[in-house]
């Protein structure tokens, strides 16, 4: 039958992230952020990347410190529980990014019309505001039917997105729980789907339990073993949000220099998602889930 | 923290924009304080409140737990629906959320919102996070509460970016720019609240915090303040409200200050 | 808290769909179709009704047969397992009722377009076609950024959407499993919603998997419950589709006094979907699920 | 079914359409003859074919029990996907759907399909069933296949209604209307197998099924029957071919005729 599209993450992202790709990332929006993958990026040194998301938290702030970005499209770059993300702000300051500025909304509407197969579809956000001032992915358009001004958002189709799942089959049926965010939309619209998934299961055990698959396994180019791929982001079923993290880094990326070693010491001397786990140890205990709460089953026999 | 009064600036900001909130209303909650605000109301006064929040939660009960953002896996615990953001867009989009909370770092007197960038033309641009789902927000939602510090380099009289639009130069312009519905209600500053004339559309000082004053609220304000007939001082927080408030966020992290 | 929604067909019916009232039903296509609630219609002897759905299988061709409807908004109207419907086919003829003919694609996006809060959505299928000539719902509009010519459908914003789901808690949070068909976008797009449910089931039991509930349960007006209230279709965790009926159908609907045989013995002499499961009997158990097939468990702690 | 060769007009044209599934490919699912033709190709030689079905279902394994339509819940058990009909027909629009399968009750020289009304234009009309997906497919798919009865009434110099949208009237129709790709591929009768001139869009009669002849297709055809230079007989049904045809169908009820 089909064959297995496991691999390490380093291949994963070696082969489906050239430089210069769009990356649709963060699509959950505070939940199962792909850290693992993210960091992976900033490890091969990947240059001239456009990051797609909606609120990104500080994974897009790392990839540009790194240096591997061109271009965002988001509606929010910064640190949830801080806010200004230091790296994003120097970026745009020192014009090394553009910038492409989306409401949560729109850039949703960006990819679910790449997701659709139209080149653009309305809303009535955004408009009077100045989104439009860099965005030209924002326009207007009148309803045929009533004559009235709706904003039009322009069709993002991604190279790739890269989404973190509770757990996935080797060929990309997987499991996603918890808030969905723009994900569905963004594996739809994308040309290729990287999965990070806590856990490799088989094909049965997804299949028990089709509602629940993210997106189509055809659709999906790798999939990667990542235990605590989305740590310090929270991955429901898995473990809770580790907020000492976010506040460490406020203070890690606040000059050049700081985030420099920042990176030395998360990125660089650390070559697998296998040694973070060594490297965060306590926090995998602390974080680990303690009030359970099991789903009622679901029969899909005949 | 106040030692004298017994409870700091924010926690005052929480309890004057939980009282925002009537039973039964939907919700769009935001990050931070809006997110303490709406479970103070919860807790007390709008029980059947029920809060959306953009990263695709619904939920009806308060979570169990004190939660520091609102992805924190007790505030999925439980929900009423976990879904795609663009569905809890729809439910602000078709008109089915009454009120909404968003914060900034410039406001202008007829309540446009700026978290995108300051300066420009010509002066050096300062960059902040964008917009996240705010602009949504007060382009959509029936009515929209802002949440700010009150100083003079915020509150301008013309904002550098409408990331959230208010009612743009005044009355009639957001139904001249294609907006449907919606408009700022209310400004919840650190010293004063703040309405809108509903003819002129502009920013109308309401209420000043205990400890506050209309010449404090003047001078951290960069137009001249309209100040309502009706001015009075906003009522402290009540033992409930504190008591609620401390219960979500016991280490102070949003409320310390 | 809340108040119960929980009430009897009957009264359902009657308080939230008036004479003249838009109904989105059958919008599983070929599984879960409110047969119980469709029947509860034609015992009301309700009229002027307008029918939307996608495939809609023969309980649009039962209302139409019964009198209940002025106008169809659908993208097929028969009988699944034979073709014609021919009540529905007599209506169109002796000019009974309006047609407003869809594809299940722009059905589909329709109600997506009410659901989303704007008044058109566009898409690149009905171009060429003579849909354009009974709907006055299809349009074409410009992409404002490619110059690209699209189809438009007009929004539909249904007055009621009636959908039979597995297990409903009495305020209207109800787990629907199986495909899915357009019952969300039907859900979110209407203004009052009525759910028919195999089971009531606790709040709690529903809340410990969030991401199967159908809608928010804010939205919906009526919980009825109703044991085989999709028989004889098909509803996935329940039972299996009574084939033999709708074959049987197709004999019964041939002439109108075939069909006011048909409609005396299943509407008028049976009072309720109680003593329709009486009449069925049989056919319970033949139809019973033999394979059972059950999900694995997921976590939703912290 | 006639006892001569063994199989009924509707297996050969079951496993006729069967053929045009090659290995890997995505395959839109339609009701009746073409949910069997999927099977059938599936059981042979299209392995990794993968089944996208209006209802909302993706399935790339073939259900564990025979079926009379799509919604029979052995198509549900143990799918690739249960989601909305929306998905299915964002892969469609998409242009991730390689073929699809349609039938008919009209159809014109340039693959035009009516499945909504025949007759107007002063005569009584005849009102069948409507497109369902069929326009969808007819619109979006790299090619559809139309499987229908070969009768005078039904293969008419121009269709009452466009459902399906053929080529139109011709080469450039489908880019002069805005459609994007597709355009349908074959057309398989009770009589021959059809294909379309790359040049001028008109069907070509492309082979003959065992027992019928070219006099008797020109005869069922409304038109004057273009033949191609490689006209040849369809070959029969293998035996692979109706073995997995009547474990689908075992009670004949599709294939009985």
């Amino acid at each position: 039958m089909a064959t297995s599209k496991l691999m390490s993450m380093a291949d994963a992202v070696s082969r489906w992230v050239p430089d210069g790709s769009s990356i649709a990332l963060g699509t959950t929006l505070e939940t199962a952020i792909p850290f693992a993958a993210g960091h992976e990026l900033m490890r091969q040194g990947k240059k001239g990347l456009t990051l797609i998301g909606p609120i990104s938290d500080i994974l897009f702030d790392q990839l540009i410190g790194a240096g591997c970005v061109q271009r965002v499209q988001a509606a929010w770059v910064g640190n949830v529980i801080t806010g200004v993300g230091y790296n994003f702000r120097r970026a745009v300051e020192e014009q090394r990014i553009v910038v492409e500025d989306h409401s949560n909304l729109t850039v949703s509407l960006a990819l679910q019309a790449g997701a659709m197969g139209v080149t653009f579809l309305p809303c009535r956000t955004a408009l009077g505001s100045d989104l439009y001032m860099t965005n030209p992915g924002l326009k207007t358009v009148v309803c045929p039917f009533t004559g009235q001004k709706h904003a039009a958002v322009a069709a993002i189709v991604p190279d790739v997105a890269i989404v973190h799942v509770q757990r996935s089959d080797v060929f990309g049926s997987a499991h996603a729980w918890g808030n969905m965010g723009i994900s569905r939309e963004a594996c739809m619209a994308s040309r290729h789907i990287i999965l990070t998934a806590e856990e490799i299961v088989s094909t049965e055990l997804i299949t028990r339990d089709p509602n629940r698959i993210l997106t189509p396994g055809f659709k999906v180019s790798a999939v990667v073993h990542a235990p605590w791929g989305a740590h310090p982001s929270p991955m429901p079923g898995c473990y809770n949000r580790d907020h000492a993290v976010f506040i460490d880094y406020q203070k890690q990326s606040r000059t050049p220099e700081l985030f420099a070693s920042w990176t030395e010491k998360w990125i660089h001397t650390v070559s697998s998602i296998h040694e973070y786990v060594a490297c965060i140890g306590n926090a995998c205990s602390r974080l680990s889930i303690t009030h359970h709460d099991i789903t009622e089953p679901v029969d899909y026999g005949y | 923290m106040d030692i004298d009064t017994g409870y700091t600036q924010s926690e005052l900001m929480v309890a004057a924009a939980s009282r925002q909130i009537a039973d039964g209303e939907v919700v769009f909650v935001g990050m931070r304080l809006p997110l303490l605000g709406f479970l103070v109301a919860k807790s007390l006064q709008a029980p059947n409140a029920v809060g959306v929040y953009e990263l695709g939660i619904i939920r009806e009960m308060v979570a169990p737990e004190p939660i520091l953002t609102m992805g924190d896996l007790p505030n999925l615990y439980r929900s009423q629906w976990l879904a795609d953001t663009r569905d809890t867009m729809s439910l602000l989009q078709q008109g089915l959320v009454d009120v909404s909370f968003i914060g900034g770092a410039q406001v202008d007197r007829f309540g446009n919102l700026n978290t995108t960038q300051t300066g420009g033309d010509g002066t050096a641009i300062t960059r902040l996070p964008g917009s996240g789902g705010a602009c949504d927000l007060a382009c959509l939602a029936h009515r929209h509460i802002i949440i700010m510090a009150h100083e003079k380099r915020r509150f301008v009289p013309r904002v550098d970016y409408i990331t959230s639009p208010g009612y743009g130069d005044g009355k009639g312009w957001r139904e001249s720019v294609g907006l449907i519905r919606g408009g700022p209600a209310a400004v919840i500053t650190t010293l004063g609240v703040f309405i809108f004339d509903p003819e002129t559309c502009e920013m109308v000082l309401a209420s000043v915090h205990p400890g506050a004053t209309v010449d404090m609220i003047a001078e951290q304000t960069g137009w001249p303040v309209r100040i309502s007939t009706y001015l009075s001082q906003t009522d402290p927080p009540t033992r409930q409200e504190l008591s609620a408030l401390r219960r979500f966020d016991p280490e102070r992290y949003w409320t310390g200050k």
